[in-house]
């Protein structure tokens, strides 16, 4: 008896791989997820696919702001977890996985925002942010130029950026630039650099000047901060784009366009390649409008009501310019 | 635009950004003269701001959300206080103890309360701007003065108060006689300890509109959105050598540097942290100058 | 102003420490999912798990460096709170003096890369004991305003003109990979920095204790009318403290970089300096003390770390566990432990009834 | 008026280990001057301390008005009628001199706030019915001792204690200013309230004391009627077995000698200290010669240390040291001995009181103690155990200063100072003070050794006695000038030297030794 019992839960181990074979994730956030839209969707495409695949599991692991502590803290997360596959998503990311993939040889690594290729256990997929923040810089430059209330005759956008960092200088940056002179080659950019991603009364202050010496769009890419850009446009009346997510309804009315990455939707299907074991690892891809991963957000009703007809026509034809390939973005090397 | 509408922007703008500083920098300034480090202003600044917005949301009363800011920074300075006295701590290290405590709180409570652990953004009253329908807000001095929301004017009032507090009442001579001696304090029957915690309470009670100062005019609650003030503050306090009067202009000084910072940094074709670097700077050179300056 | 803890040092300590630990036990017990599993992760796992237990040590190495920095400042009665613009200074220079050096032997880089740190980060300390000496600028004040402003002049040094161009990261290249200390248990960071921060803490006792220069420093610490009339420059014991102190922060800076990051990260040192201030604090500027002191931190700090890996436990509860064990950290008087006293005088006093000695009283 | 008893006291100082006080006793009777006597650390201070709420006994009671009570707090004892002038006052800077009396109990006006007008009045009021003379506008830290002394009793009495305690009342006064408290307790005396005074001058306490107890070793050795005990045998009761005091030693003026120090022509007039300069000094010390200067408070005295101590510059004229620039102190290594020092200041500038006795005594002279700049620890131990064998210092020499009582910190100073080698110079201030009977012998004993053995020795002192027992020279000051040099001898009085440093005019007779020609 105790012999066939014994038997038939060998074979019950043996079995039980192959039959549910549930996957193990881990998700690692290289900050924290709430009030980062960018690593929220991450972790709801993980979720997504943990709920449409019952017996899989999913870890989040939110390492904080601190760069220089992710190292250990991935390494920490790898060496406990024994997970499937790690999901993350930034580009510097790729960089530490190098220096760790040959301590842990058979963990695979799946990472979004990033560019990395020639890693056996590694696959990056990439934002044209180049693309994003053309398509961002195009609409501000629209909003600018037209007889909305709060736009004024100047030809000038404005960023409040956190810091300066290699994405946002060498992409999107001249990609929003490059956006805004394909509309009028005289318009300018106004960058100010806040220091840091939390202080959002300084944000305020900052936006408030920069709107004194006529800048009447700007695109908030300062963290948590972007609340304090928020209130100076909303209290005197200019305009925002949005980066990552769907923002409107934070200020419907004067967020007038947010230029998403589908994260969520990236992460879910690359979660769903893995599972089905068709993850090309070792190579990087680059995905855009074209892939669908970067959308402008024209179906809210605050995008709709706020934009003339004019600017909105406009925008679609950038978009399908874009996703026809007629207009193209270098794939970016990062 | 002429040169003077920017350089009224400007002070404008400093005066809006003094506010918190202000508030701060008077709070801190019972417990130096109570002859403590108080290095908690930052954190308790940060209890300010959160409890101030959570209860003006809950209330839809800036009125409210002042108070219950003011109180519940008391509440915790009353904590730190009771701590680093009655069991002698370091206060040093208890203030740093507050400075995590702070965030740490506020998380959790805003886990709870709102949701979410990062920004918290609600509709509640904007904050009335009083004296700009009587002076107009077109002139450059209506700009400067009388544009700004109630709250900066309540923080001169309060400031002026705490001078007031602290050089004429009797709970101020008691708490600048236990910073100056302690022990005279005690040999006249006193507990010098009750008024080293009365300063603390006060420091916390100034902080805390200070915090509410930050969250309530801009809506919402960003944590650490109190962001280096409480140390900038106690700079301040240091550069006026506690004098109310001199703080204030030390505030005002370094407010002023922060404003012109921002919009140098949309003028001028220099890397932006040097710009950062400004208010430091400038505090430096003031603090250097005017300590020479005192010593001949 | 920080004032010097008097009373007795060791007694209280052992209750302060357990006060700590059982508050920050009630804390878990209250916010964590599993107590039991928070409980192991919080105070066993730092010490049983190789890995944590090699960063933990690894750790210790910059805050027994840095805290000795501290010692140093703050045995002269001066105040440094710019520890963090100099542990910045002092390993922008070590990195760049390393790269710059990349043909030459490890022993060579080591020696050069280490000076320029401590001369980078002295240069900013000495900075704040000129002010102090020369213009009688608080030096607790400025040493702060001196380390913001090189905060950001090193923040703009990275991302600007040494940014890697070939990383993603706000980060200097890299330093030569034979430059890199030693280390110890890999895959964890913990790197034979550590016996150079042993090194340098049995040094600072001895030079404290004595030397002559030592003495002098502690002698202006302590009583500056007397030492300026025992013939001591204490203009000199302004400056000088302020120097070493910065320089000890470069180079737990530059240990940081050699032992553990291999290049310069934006951002790399936040709270070091402050972690430091209170190493030193909770040793009470006994260099040799140090070591429990750092060792005692850095357990948190794994601790906390583990918890957060392992159990879920947010950066919140951590931190207010951390805020607890702060806020008694340095008591000198609790509750339990007055009363503790107040029997054993009693007992004295009965076996004692007659003893007639007196040096105290009047 | 309330009678007062303390029963048994016992009080055990666990941080020092020692016993303050052991089965202390004593009767305080209404409206007399009551004198708590005894030597260094007999433990005068913790009784009083006991009984004005400051210390809590460890057994004991006190009764008054023959009721048992409990003083947790200088406050319950406040309420009693109770109040302590200490030795090191308490008065607070930043505030008035008013507000430092009214301090606890100002008059305040609606909402707390002080009544700044209310609060000058009741305090000149207040001065003006006990006949103090002071001007209570001013702020704490401008008052001389003196006044804040006064400050100190205006405050009690403005609480309307009618017991007054006086911890060493006179120890740092002039002479001018003891005639004048001594007056004012008269006064109080006769107004009804009861004083007791802590000292131990055995001269003062005959002149202002009613009843008088003694105290050594932590007990009461006895009550006694002022009158009934002779000044001889309350000395040798506060001695206990200690010999009788020597008879003066014969100062003797050397012919031949040799400048050390010359001091010419030097003035200094600060904007911030309007009265209290020097003004065109010359005076020279030569070795094997002691030259006392004396002088009133605020006439110069400090200043005159304070130049000596390298802490003022002159603003004319020069000092010169064995015919160089007068150096830093401490900072002539190629002299055996170099310059000592003993502060006014024993706690400011004369030690450091967080650090132990041997530190205090290495610390001045690092060059002997740290060989190759390593402590040679050994030296120092044998060292500080010599300095504190040379005055009978009680402590060991790892315990912490701020355990010593104030007597013998000054000890352990002029120990340190006095010790041998001798010094080439030594500048002495006010070395009697805080010091008992025994120890003030022992110190002016070797004062004259070291003299005797070739030092040049400049004694400022405001206590005219000592002045007039140690000095072969003796110099006045008046508002900061010279106002004579007299040679010491039979016909030098204190009646005469006291008419010279009020500015009556020059000693008759005496020739005023103007500046000493120099040995060239």
């Amino acid at each position: 008896m105790l012999r066939r019992f014994m038997a038939f839960f060998s074979a019950l181990f043996i079995a039980l791989p192959l039959i549910a074979a549930p996957l193990k994730i881990g998700v690692f956030i290289p900050g924290q997820r709430e009030g980062s839209p960018i690593y929220d969707s991450l972790a709801a495409g993980a979720e997504q696919f943990v709920a449409e695949n019952p017996g899989s599991s999913l870890r989040l692991f939110e390492a904080g702001f601190n760069q220089a502590e992710w190292q250990e803290k991935l390494t920490s997360f790898v060496s406990s977890g024994r997970f499937d596959v790690v999901l993350t998503s930034n580009p510097s990311i790729p960089d530490l996985i190098e220096a760790i993939a040959p301590l842990f040889p058979t963990q695979k690594f799946i990472c979004l925002d990033g560019f990395k290729a020639g890693i056996p256990n590694l696959h990056t997929v990439l934002y044209n942010q180049t693309e994003q923040g053309y398509i961002a810089g195009y609409l501000a430059g629209l909003i600018s130029s037209s007889d909305l209330p709060g736009a004024n005759a100047q030809k000038k956008a404005g960023m409040v950026i956190g810091q300066h960092y290699p994405v946002m200088d060498t992409l999107i940056a001249p990609g929003f630039e490059q956006g805004l002179k394909a509309v009028d080659p005289s318009f300018s950019l106004d960058i100010r650099v806040l220091g840091n991603w939390y202080d959002a009364t300084k944000a305020s202050e900052l936006a408030k000047s920069m709107i004194t010496s006529g800048v009447d769009v700007i695109l908030p890419i300062c963290g948590s901060a972007s609340q304090g850009v928020v209130k100076a446009a909303k209290d005197s009346n200019h305009y925002l784009v949005f980066f990552d997510s769907d923002e409107y309804s934070r200020a419907p009315g004067t967020i007038l366009g947010c230029v998403a990455l589908k994260q969520k939707e990236l992460g879910y299907a690359k979660l769903n390649e893995f599972a089905l074991k068709t993850t090309p690892w070792g190579s990087a891809q680059v995905v855009g409008v074209k892939e669908g991963y970067i959308e402008l957000l024209d179906k809210h009703p605050s995008y709709i009501q706020s934009l003339p007809a004019s600017i909105r026509d406009r925008m679609s034809e950038l978009i399908a310019r874009i996703s026809s390939g007629t207009l193209s973005f270098p794939a970016p090397k990062l | 635009m002429t040169w003077l509408d920017t350089a009224g922007d400007i002070l404008a703008s400093a005066l809006e950004a003094m506010t918190p500083l202000l508030l701060a920098a008077a709070g801190g300034l019972f417990t130096e003269l109570a002859g403590m480090l108080n290095i908690a202003l930052e954190g308790l600044m940060l209890t300010g701001a959160f409890f101030g917005f959570a209860a003006a949301a809950a209330s839809g009363s800036l009125i409210l959300g002042v108070l219950a800011g003011a109180l519940a920074s008391s509440a915790v300075a009353w904590a730190y206080g009771s701590a680093t006295l009655r069991l002698k701590a370091n206060a040093f290290i208890t203030g740093l103890a507050a400075n995590i405590f702070a965030p740490s709180i506020t998380a959790i409570l805003s886990a709870v309360w709102f949701g979410t652990r990062s920004v918290v953004a609600l509709d509640i009253p904007e904050p009335a701007r009083p004296l700009q329908a009587f002076f107009g807000s077109t002139s450059i001095l209506g700009r400067i003065f009388f544009s700004h929301h109630s709250l900066v004017y309540l923080s001169w009032v309060l400031a002026a108060g705490a001078a007031l507090l602290s050089n004429r009442s009797i709970l101020g001579t008691r708490i600048r006689a236990t910073g100056a001696r302690a022990e005279a304090v005690a040999a006249a029957g006193f507990k010098p300890d009750s008024y080293k915690l009365a300063a603390i309470i006060l420091s916390g009670f100034f902080c805390g509109i200070a915090g509410a100062s930050l969250s309530l005019p801009l809506g919402a609650y960003v944590p650490a959105m109190s962001s280096g003030r409480g140390w900038i503050a106690l700079v301040a306090i240091y550069l006026g050598n506690r004098r109310p009067g001199r703080t204030a202009l030390a505030c005002f000084i370094f407010a002023l540097a922060e404003s012109f910072s921002n919009f140098a940094q949309g003028q001028f074709g220099i890397p932006s942290e040097f710009i950062l670097a400004i208010p430091f700077a400038a505090t430096l050179i003031a603090l250097s100058l005017g300590t020479s300056a005192k010593r001949v | 102003m920080i004032k010097k803890e008097s009373g007795d040092k060791g007694k209280s300590l052992i209750f302060t420490l357990l006060a700590a630990l059982i508050s920050s036990c009630l804390l878990l017990l209250f916010f964590s999912e599993s107590f039991f599993d928070s409980f192991v992760l919080f105070f066993i796992n730092p010490l049983a798990n190789r890995y944590y237990l090699g960063n933990m040590i690894a750790f210790m190495a910059p805050l027994i460096v840095a805290g000795l920095g501290i010692s140093f400042a703050f045995e002269s009665h001066n105040f440094n709170l710019g520890g963090e613009g100099q542990i910045y200074a002092g390993s922008l220079a070590a990195v760049l003096v390393a790269i710059a050096m990349k043909e030459q032997s490890a022993a060579l880089i080591w020696l050069a890369s280490f000076t320029a740190a401590a001369a980078a980060g002295g240069a900013l300390g000495a900075l704040s004991g000129f002010l102090k000496r020369r213009l009688a600028v608080d030096e607790l004040i400025s040493s702060f305003l001196v380390s913001s402003i090189v905060v950001l002049v090193v923040d703009f040094c990275i991302t600007g003109p040494f940014q890697d161009p070939l990383s993603n990261f706000q980060a200097t290249r890299a330093i030569p990979p034979a430059a890199a200390l030693p280390k110890i248990l890999p895959p964890s960071s913990l790197s034979t920095g550590i016996f150079a921060a042993l090194l340098a803490m049995v040094l600072g006792k001895f030079i404290l204790a004595r030397t002559r220069f030592g003495f002098e420093l502690r002698l202006c610490g302590a009583n500056k009318d007397f030492a300026r009339y025992a013939g001591i420059d204490e203009g000199l014991y302004a400056l000088v403290p302020m120097l070493i102190s910065g320089a000890l922060h470069g180079v737990a800076g530059a240990l940081m970089i050699f032992g553990s990051y291999g290049r310069l990260l934006r951002g790399f040192s936040s709270g070091v300096g402050w972690s430091a201030i209170a190493v030193a604090l909770i040793a009470r500027n006994n260099p040799l003390a140090l070591l429990p002191a750092a060792a005692f931190y850095a357990y948190l700090d794994a601790g906390s770390k583990s918890v957060m890996m392992g159990a879920g436990a947010s950066q919140e509860i951590v931190g207010s566990i951390q805020a607890v064990i702060f806020l008694f950290i340095t008591a000198t008087r609790l509750p339990f432990f007055k009363a503790q006293t107040s029997f054993l005088r009693t007992m004295l006093k009965s076996k004692t009834g007659t003893k007639k000695s007196r040096w105290r009283s009047q | 008026m309330k009678s007062v008893e303390l029963e048994d006291i016992d009080k055990y100082f666990p941080s020092s280990g020692t016993w303050a006080l052991i089965q202390a006793r004593l009767v305080l009777i209404p409206g007399q001057i009551h004198a708590v006597v005894g030597e260094n650390g007999a433990g005068k201070t913790t009784l009083m301390k006991i009984l004005a709420g400051h210390e809590r006994p460890d057994s004991g009671r006190i009764l008054v008005q023959g009721n048992a009570v409990k003083f947790n707090s200088p406050a319950d004892a406040a309420r009693l009628g109770i109040g302590m002038v200490h030795q090191h006052f308490m008065t607070i800077p930043g505030l008035s001199a008013a507000q430092n009396i009214l301090f606890g109990s100002e008059p305040r006006t609606a909402f707390g706030f002080l009544d700044k007008k209310g609060i000058l009045c009741t305090a000149a009021d207040c001065a003006a019915r006990y006949g103090f003379s002071i001007d209570v506008t001013k702020k704490a830290e401008s008052l001389s001792v003196g006044e804040q002394q006064q400050v100190e009793i205006l405050r009690l009495l403005y609480k309307n204690c009618d017991i007054l305690i006086l911890d060493e009342p006179t120890s740092v006064l002039t002479d001018q200013e003891i005639h004048s408290l001594f007056s004012v307790l008269r006064q109080l005396k006769a107004s009804g309230k009861t004083i007791v005074i802590i000292s131990h001058k055995v001269g003062e306490i005959k002149k202002i004391a009613d009843r008088l107890s003694v105290m050594k070793d932590g007990r009461c050795l006895g009550e006694f009627r002022a009158s009934d005990i002779s000044s001889h045998a309350l000395s040798d009761l506060i001695m206990g077995d200690y010999e009788s005091p020597r008879k003066k030693i014969k100062t003797t003026f050397p012919r031949q000698s040799y400048p050390i120090l010359e001091i010419k022509n030097v003035s200094i007039h600060r904007q911030k200290r309007k009265s209290n300069t020097l003004r065109d000094i010359t005076l020279s010390v030569n070795e094997k010669e002691i030259i006392g200067v004396c002088a009133l408070a605020n006439n110069g005295l400090k200043e005159l240390e304070d130049l000596l101590a390298g802490r003022l510059k002159p603003d004319k004229g020069s000092v010169a040291y064995l015919g160089n620039p007068y150096p830093k102190l401490r900072k002539a290594p190629w002299l055996p001995g170099g310059i000592a020092y003993v502060p006014s200041d024993r706690i400011g500038r004369g030690s450091c009181t967080d650090r132990s006795v041997a530190e205090n005594i290495v610390a001045l002279d690092r060059d002997s103690f740290f060989p190759h700049g390593l402590l040679d620890s050994a030296k120092a131990q044998a060292r500080t155990l010599k300095a504190i064998q040379v005055l009978g210092v009680k402590a060991r020499p790892e315990s912490k200063i701020r355990q010593l009582s104030g007597g013998n910190i000054q000890k352990m100073i002029l120990g340190r100072e006095l010790s041998e080698p001798p010094a080439n110079f030594c500048l002495l201030c006010e070395p009697g003070w805080g010091l008992d009977y025994a120890s003030l012998r022992r110190t002016y004993k070797r004062i004259l050794e070291v003299r005797n053995k070739g030092s040049a020795i400049l004694l400022l002192s405001s206590d005219i006695d000592e002045i007039l027992e140690l000095s072969d020279r003796i110099v006045v000051l008046h508002e900061g000038m010279i106002a004579g040099i007299v040679t010491n001898g039979p016909g030098i009085t204190k009646a005469k030297l006291g008419a010279m440093m009020m500015g009556l005019g020059r000693s008759d007779g005496e020739p005023c030794a103007q500046p000493e020609k120099l040995n060239d």
